[in-house]
């Protein structure tokens, strides 16, 4: 029989590497976008690939993939979350401010997170059982946060961060630490999804709320779950975000949030819920600050950095799209 | 011989509706107890009381003689009762081996999804049901329907189920897969299971069943054991009355061919088509699900326009390449899935009536308020749809008031062709009369019907020719003198090509 | 029993509302006054106009995030056409509406051809958009527009602000359009079922096709009166404008999930989020002070919305 | 659907490269009046008064005023400096009513929203940093036409919109500072590279307009490597500063920051680099974010007029307007402990020289 799509895949189900591009296709894809960029801009400028400009194109973008892993989690339950870089900025200036307060070092570091869970749950309890869509929910967040963080630093820099609270400068073996922490928590979140009951919980209720229940399942605590944990990686991209400098600036990013939202997206998340993992938003974090870098390596006016990204985002989309359809 | 499962005077109401009454139904181990009836019955409601999806108003229900109250699936699960459900609750982008065992994985020795035994279980489980072809890392959403079937199964096989509810397992199986389900099915009955199986085919039932219980607007008729009954016995059991009466079909004569396609091709979902209706016929079509009975539908009425061949309205070659166009030549489509494609519940009927014809009562692309109404108020009038009046939200209908609105919102386009895919699914035997007296009298009119039925009374009952479809292809053509339960149903289930449709 | 619903929506909004001016009356004697009463109306067309055309993609369940965009690019066009093309200015403008419309049904061919969710689409096309209105501008800006050029931003027309004409004018048409026209049925019809409205013959693909379209022409309008009131050209014009109409549009009782809305509400939401800021700024307290206020309101209202609707089921 | 992936990546870098134009320093074109090279100071041409009068302007003189200060947002280090100028100047003054408010983002919209708003609740005088000095003009020129006295400071409105300016520095003059810096520090044939906000700011490209023709003029043989965007964000600012290292390797010998916010993150992604001393950083900045550098030996000193002083003398100049002690054709205004300043160009307040922060003397500012 010729009429089913599955006919024409089955075949393929012997090659255990067609099965991996098959199950990673998206990620492998922004793999090899991140390869493209990387051979053809070294080809015309060798120094993009040198260890120093390496390292930071690595780094540079660490935060936004931390974030990224939380916001990948959320799109899987089929919601988003636009309060992100608002979140961020008022993380990090808790943290800073109980740095030049004098609290040692540890609790600057976890209060943001707690703080960060904290108000995720309460966006999670708002979606899951008052039944607000999350893109509402957190659209007026975002203006409480911002007016909030405003009124209370009064603008006002915070700087004078003692040395050893700045975590994100510390090296180990001359790689700086949030190299570390996005590589080290997107294998640990990509294995508790992978293997944790709880993260492939995530994975039936994006795909199938019904079923999900029908397997034993709570879907909205599940989801007060997510968004909890999603404010965990919120409150850790923050510290990482904060540290990096000197200095904490009371502002975050322009359009942080879609930014993070993009790298899931790219990384293969699909919108609908269901599908995606964790590595692809990190490998998509690191492609845009590959892009970014190569902008500037190849004289390319910033200004169309941001056709860039959207061209890219379409392009992913649609291929996903695509894929789905070929699917169902 | 204690009963696997015992379920006495068990009722159950929705708001003040009665769907349940007093029903009594065992299990014994080692048994296939059939559960059938006409839709609306209240199969699946006993269905998901015994699985846990709903909870009764009233009765009593044991397992192993030990009373019980689920209050979710999870606990109707934990006493070994697993259901295979209609629709197939499935995770589509999820492997074979996780849909089975999501929920109650293997576990390692951190409390981690231990995925090589998961795999491994899986395997021996799809082995033991006879499927080794079944890839354990296949994605379900590529998957075949009766291989998605087969996941099910395993699924609820997963936790020991010892008591295994299947609803309609077959409805979309072509002949070869149907078999090889029935021969689970003896397999897992021989290891001492106990299947409660829902199901409108005769023949599978005269196959497999052990006992047969019949409900019948929420009441249970009877249980006879197999031997004790014969099919015209069960279908009096089911529909209650003669068929005769229940389907007041008129003579009338037939009037010139409205409606013919000659070798209509939809890509491989209809193939060559070519059948007639002439005014005043009513012409049923019958199949299995998949069959390619409703794409021939929306291949007539534009949703998915043909690929090749042609169709005559009144004798003059058409092309119809959207519903509009459709509606304009006269035709009608009354869909098969009421909910999703009928009607749009959240609106008032009066809006939905209008639907259809928007651009029809409107002038400069004013929507007139006065015919709208009218036509609403007219509408209720004429097909005694129960409602407090025309803004009430069609969502809040009984079902087969729900079916009238979309009736009647076709109707108001003035059809001389009209298409009824599954008219009477899943509305109650009052309303279903009131559709097959509504069809009598405008097939009387002069209006072309064709009706496209899975429950052959009806189609046997209300239908002047019988056509069978079968992979697409139109495989029978019955007169209504010939035509009987055996006759269309073999010519459904009969593959006209003998080959599998899985490897 | 929809329009019950919406009744009891518009009411508590309306309740706000007249809380909102009642506090901000006896909070600061200048709030009630003609002259600052109109100049809100100036102040409020441009996020006005967006919503309006924001309220119908949102019933259809969808979301145009690239609106902002859409202005920015439109307000380049605007002066790039003019400026740098020796176009005339009356021509211009045509031509960057123009634009607009285009970027909006680039927008509806991608979610309608490719399937891809609205809100996915229209992120892209955000970064898209702006990404050519900064490429195309260079980051200059243009000014030196004529006299005449800023009636429409700047000036009167029987004592109301010009473009207060032009909003007020717009939502008469679109809530007729939405409320008693064709195209009102088919838009609500295709957000609470799309599958329905299509088997009900209605144009499903058409009808988001021209409703994306507008939303860009929208944007594309407010861009021009934009330019006009401010008397220049950036291509930074818009930033973040698609989050304000679409809490407006929420706000107003607009179901994110499609089928359900009216432009009485979103009317309602864009007064009542402008009566806020300005009747906070004139109560004395600050900007940031205000946004919190708006956020808060945002959610508790459509949180009762709920708790209420959920009680009458 | 990778190929289609990575070949449209390949095409949008392509033709962006295309695009690109070949020396892009950011500038914004207009022209341009560089000093001369060995600091003789420019003639100051007296020129008639050419900013906007106030009408039926009540009679505060002496009388308690209230005004609003208007930056061009709020949460960064320099508006916040200037902000406490300006609540220092009313403090002094004793007669004022202070209050600072702006948008949370450089938004003209809502920047313009929020001054129309205070006018309409009745403030006596508006000091303002523009946004935009198109965009902003409408509603200042409003205020004007209401008896609402106006002075821009930072960022200037078109004349005719505000009465008097408060100018930190002359373009000029600023532009003189910093490439004279950077060339003392990496010599006359040295290149380096520009960390700006957007090209979009006027005061930033105005800058970097009069830098370029300074740098053609006195130090021709110095190389102007490339401008890039940063915006207001420090983070991204690191990262531009970073990859400018990266690209030239040893070719970059200096990055200048025209932001507040870019120069010490420039700073720090030459401290985080360990390239302290072979690559000099130098910009606008506030000695407060750069003492850590700056002390350290890693910087050797940033331009910077003191932003506390400009709010401090924007205000003042407010009060001399309400009071009529300033009026159109004075040449110099009496500006609280700031002294006497000069005015230039019909209607600009000179605040003075930029101030140079080196190790020597940054200890003795804070802010």
């Amino acid at each position: 029989m010729s009429h089913s799509p599955s006919q024409a895949l089955r075949p393929m189900s012997s090659s255990a590497l067609l099965k991996f591009i098959r199950a990673y296709g998206q990620e492998t894809a922004v793999l090899l976008s991140l390869l493209v960029i990387v051979v053809v801009v070294s080809l015309i400028n060798p120094n993009y690939l040198g260890p120093a400009n390496i390292n930071n194109m690595v780094a540079g973008n660490a935060y936004i993939a931390v974030a990224a892993i939380g916001m990948t989690m959320i799109i899987l339950l089929g919601h988003i979350d636009v309060a992100i870089g608002a979140l961020i900025g008022v993380l990090a200036s808790i943290a800073g401010t109980l740095a030049v307060s004098g609290y040692p070092v540890w609790v600057c570091w976890l209060v943001p997170v707690l703080v960060g869970v904290f108000i995720e749950a309460v966006v999670g309890v708002l979606v899951a059982y008052a039944r607000i869509p999350a893109i509402v929910v957190t659209l007026g967040v975002v203006s409480i946060l911002k007016g909030g963080l405003i009124t209370v630093t009064q603008g006002v820099w915070i700087s004078n961060l003692p040395p050893e609270f700045l975590i994100a400068q510390f090296r180990l073996f001359g790689i700086p630490s949030p190299v570390y922490f996005m590589i080290l928590l997107t294998i640990a979140a990509g294995v508790w999804m992978r293997y944790a009951p709880f993260g492939r919980a995530i994975y039936a209720v994006g795909g199938n709320v019904e079923a999900a229940r029908t397997v034993g399942i709570r879907p909205e605590r599940l989801t007060v779950g997510v968004f909890a944990l999603h404010g965990m990686f919120a409150g850790i991209a923050a510290v990482l975000f904060g540290t990096q400098l000197q200095v904490i600036q009371s502002t975050v990013p322009n359009n942080l949030e879609l930014t993070i939202i993009t790298a899931s997206v790219i990384g293969g998340v699909s919108i609908i819920g269901g599908r995606g993992t964790v590595y692809g938003s990190t490998l998509a974090a690191i492609f845009f600050s590959a892009v970014s870098s190569a902008l500037v390596f190849l004289n390319i006016s910033a200004y169309w950095l941001r056709a860039v990204l959207g061209v890219l985002i379409l392009a992913t989309v649609l291929a996903d799209a695509m894929r789905r359809r070929q699917i169902h | 011989m204690t009963c696997l499962l015992e379920l006495s005077n068990i009722s159950k109401s929705f708001a003040s509706v009665r769907v349940l009454t007093g029903v009594n139904f065992d299990v014994r181990p080692g048994e296939v107890h059939a559960l059938m009836g006409e839709n609306g019955a209240g199969k699946s409601t006993m269905i998901k009381i015994v699985a846990g999806v709903l909870t009764p108003s009233g009765g009593e229900m044991r397992v192993n003689g030990e009373a019980v109250q689920f209050s979710s699936p999870k606990e109707a699960n934990a006493r070994g009762i697993a259901t295979v459900y209609q629709e197939m609750l499935l995770f589509p982008d999820l492997t074979v081996a996780e849909n089975i065992f999501l929920g109650h994985a293997p576990r390692g020795s951190v409390g981690h999804i231990d995925w090589r035994s998961m795999r491994a279980k899986a395997r021996v489980l799809l082995d033991s049901l006879d499927s080794p072809d079944l890839d354990v890392d296949a994605v379900v959403g590529t998957l075949s329907v009766a291989n998605r079937q087969r996941v099910e199964i395993a699924k609820a096989l997963s936790q020991d189920a010892r008591i295994v509810i299947m609803d309609e397992p077959t409805a979309a199986l072509a002949e070869t897969d149907a078999k090889r389900l029935l021969d689970i099915v003896r397999r897992l009955r021989d290891r001492g299971v106990g299947i409660i199986y829902v199901s409108h085919r005769m023949a599978e039932i005269f196959a497999i069943a052990d006992r047969i219980t019949v409900l019948r607007d929420g009441v249970m008729i009877g249980t006879r054991n197999r031997d004790e009954v014969d099919q015209p016995t069960l279908v009096s059991m089911m529909v209650g009355r003669d068929i005769a009466q229940l389907y007041p079909k008129a003579e009338v004569t037939l009037g010139d061919v409205l409606l013919e396609t000659r070798d209509l091709c939809c890509n491989e979902r209809v193939r060559n088509v070519s059948l007639s209706v002439r005014a005043g016929e009513i012409v049923g079509i019958a199949g299995l699900i998949g069959a390619g009975r409703t794409e021939l539908a929306l291949t007539m009425f534009g949703i998915t326009p043909a690929t090749a061949g042609e169709i005559r309205i009144g004798g003059e070659a058409v092309t119809i390449r959207s519903p509009r166009e459709a509606r304009d030549l006269g035709i009608a489509y009354i869909p098969e899935d009421r909910g999703r494609q009928g009607l749009v519940k959240a609106q008032t009927i009066r809006e939905n009536i209008i639907h259809p014809i928007l651009d029809r009562i409107s002038r400069y692309f004013l929507v007139s308020l006065r015919k709208e109404r009218s036509l609403a108020v007219q509408s209720i009038k004429q097909l005694s749809i129960r409602t407090w009046g025309a803004d009430q939200i069609a969502g809040q209908l009984s079902g087969g008031n729900q079916q009238k609105v979309v009736v009647a919102k076709w109707l108001g386009t003035k059809p001389r062709i009209l298409i009824m895919d599954e008219p009477t699914r899943g509305i109650d035997v009052g309303a279903k009369a009131e559709i097959y007296t509504l069809m009598g009298e405008l097939a009387r009119d002069g209006i072309a019907i064709i009706m496209i039925s899975s429950e052959l009374p009806e189609v046997l009952g209300m239908s002047d020719r019988i056509m069978v479809m079968n992979e697409g292809k139109l495989v029978a053509e019955i007169p209504r003198a010939e035509a009987t339960l055996e006759s269309v149903g073999a010519a459904m289930t009969h593959s006209a090509r003998h080959q599998e449709i899985e490897r | 029993m929809l329009s019950r619903y919406v009744f009891r929506h518009e009411t508590i909004l309306a309740l706000l509302l007249v809380l909102a001016l009642a506090l901000s009356a006896n909070l600061s004697d200048r709030f009630f006054t003609v002259d600052n009463l109109l100049n809100q109306g100036r102040m409020l067309t441009e996020v006005g106009i967006i919503a309006i055309a924001m309220t119908f993609v949102i019933i259809t369940g969808g979301i145009d995030l690239s609106v902002g965009s859409i202005l920015g690019l439109s307000a380049i066009t605007l002066g790039v056409v003019w400026k740098t093309l020796g176009v005339p200015l009356p021509l211009a403008m045509v031509v960057a509406v123009l634009a607009g419309a285009v970027c909006g049904a680039v927008n509806g061919v991608i979610i309608i051809k490719s399937r891809m969710p609205p809100m996915i689409a229209t992120l892209g096309t955000l970064a898209l958009y702006r990404g050519l209105a900064e490429g195309i501008s260079q980051a200059r800006s243009v000014r030196g527009y004529p006299e005449w050029f800023f009636v429409l931003g700047q000036g009167e027309f029987f004592g109301v602000p010009t473009q207060l004409w032009v909003f007020g004018l717009l939502v008469v048409v679109a809530a007729i359009i939405l409320g008693y026209m064709t195209f009102g049925r088919v838009t609500y019809a295709v957000g609470a079922n799309e599958t329905a409205a299509r088997f009900s013959g209605m144009n499903v693909d058409r009808a988001k096709l021209l409703i994306y379209t507008a939303s860009g022409s929208m944007a594309a309008l407010a861009a021009v009166i934009f330019v006009s009131r401010v008397s220049t050209t950036r291509s930074d014009m818009g930033m973040g404008i698609e989050m304000d109409a679409i809490s407006a549009v929420v706000l107003g009782g607009t179901s994110i999930f499609g089928g359900r809305g009216t432009m009485i509400g979103t009317l309602l939401g864009i007064l009542l989020i402008q009566t806020m800021k300005n009747g906070l700024t004139l109560a004395g307290v600050k900007g940031d002070g205000t946004i919190i206020v708006i956020g808060s309101i945002l959610i508790l209202t459509i949180l009762i919305s709920n708790l209420v609707n959920r009680k009458r089921d | 659907m990778k190929k289609l992936l990575c070949l449209t990546t390949g095409l949008v870098l392509m033709a962006g490269t295309a695009y690109a134009e070949d020396v892009w320093t950011g500038g914004d074109g207009l022209p341009t009046s560089p000093l001369a090279c060995d600091g003789s100071p420019a003639t100051l041409t007296a020129s008639p008064y050419n900013g906007a009068t106030v009408q039926n302007a009540p009679d505060l003189k002496g009388k308690q005023i209230s005004i609003v200060d208007v930056p061009k947002l709020i949460g960064i280090g320099y508006f916040t400096a200037t902000a406490k100028g300006v609540a220092d100047a009313a403090k002094d003054l004793g007669n004022v009513d202070a209050k600072t408010d702006g948008p949370t983002k450089a938004n003209i919209d809502d920047q313009i929203t929020l001054i129309d708003n205070y006018v309409t609740s009745g403030v006596n005088g508006i000091v303002f940093a523009a946004n935009d000095p198109e965009a902003i003009a409408p509603v200042l020129k409003k205020a004007l036409s209401k008896g609402i006295h106006v002075v821009g400071y930072d960022s200037d409105s078109t004349p005719d919109a505000r009465e008097w300016f408060v100018n930190q520095a002359s373009f000029n003059g600023v532009a003189k500072a910093l490439i004279d810096n950077i060339a003392s520090q990496i010599g006359e044939d040295g290149a380096f590279a520009i960390v700006t906000s957007t090209f979009t700011t006027p005061v930033q490209a105005r800058w970097i307009s009069e830098m370029s023709a300074y740098t053609a003029k006195c130090h021709p043989k110095m190389k102007w490597l490339e401008t890039v965007e940063a915006q207001e964000d420090n983070i991204l600012s690191f990262n531009q500063a970073n990859t400018l290292m990266n690209k030239y390797g040893d070719e970059l010998k200096g990055i200048i920051g025209m932001t507040t916010v870019a120069t010490p993150a420039a700073s720090e992604a030459v401290k985080q680099a360990n390239m302290c001393g072979k690559i000099a950083v130098t910009g606008l900045a506030l000695p407060n974010a750069m003492k850590p550098y700056i002390n350290g030996g890693c910087i050797n000193g940033v331009v910077l007029w003191n932003p506390s002083d400009l709010g401090y003398a924007a205000t003042e100049v407010l009060r001399a307007a309400v009071d009529g002690t300033l009026k159109p054709g004075d040449t110099s205004v009496k500006a609280g402990k700031l002294g006497d300043l000069k005015i230039v160009d019909g209607s600009v307040v000179l605040l003075g020289d930029p101030v140079t922060f080196t190790k020597e003397n940054i200890n003795n500012f804070d802010f």
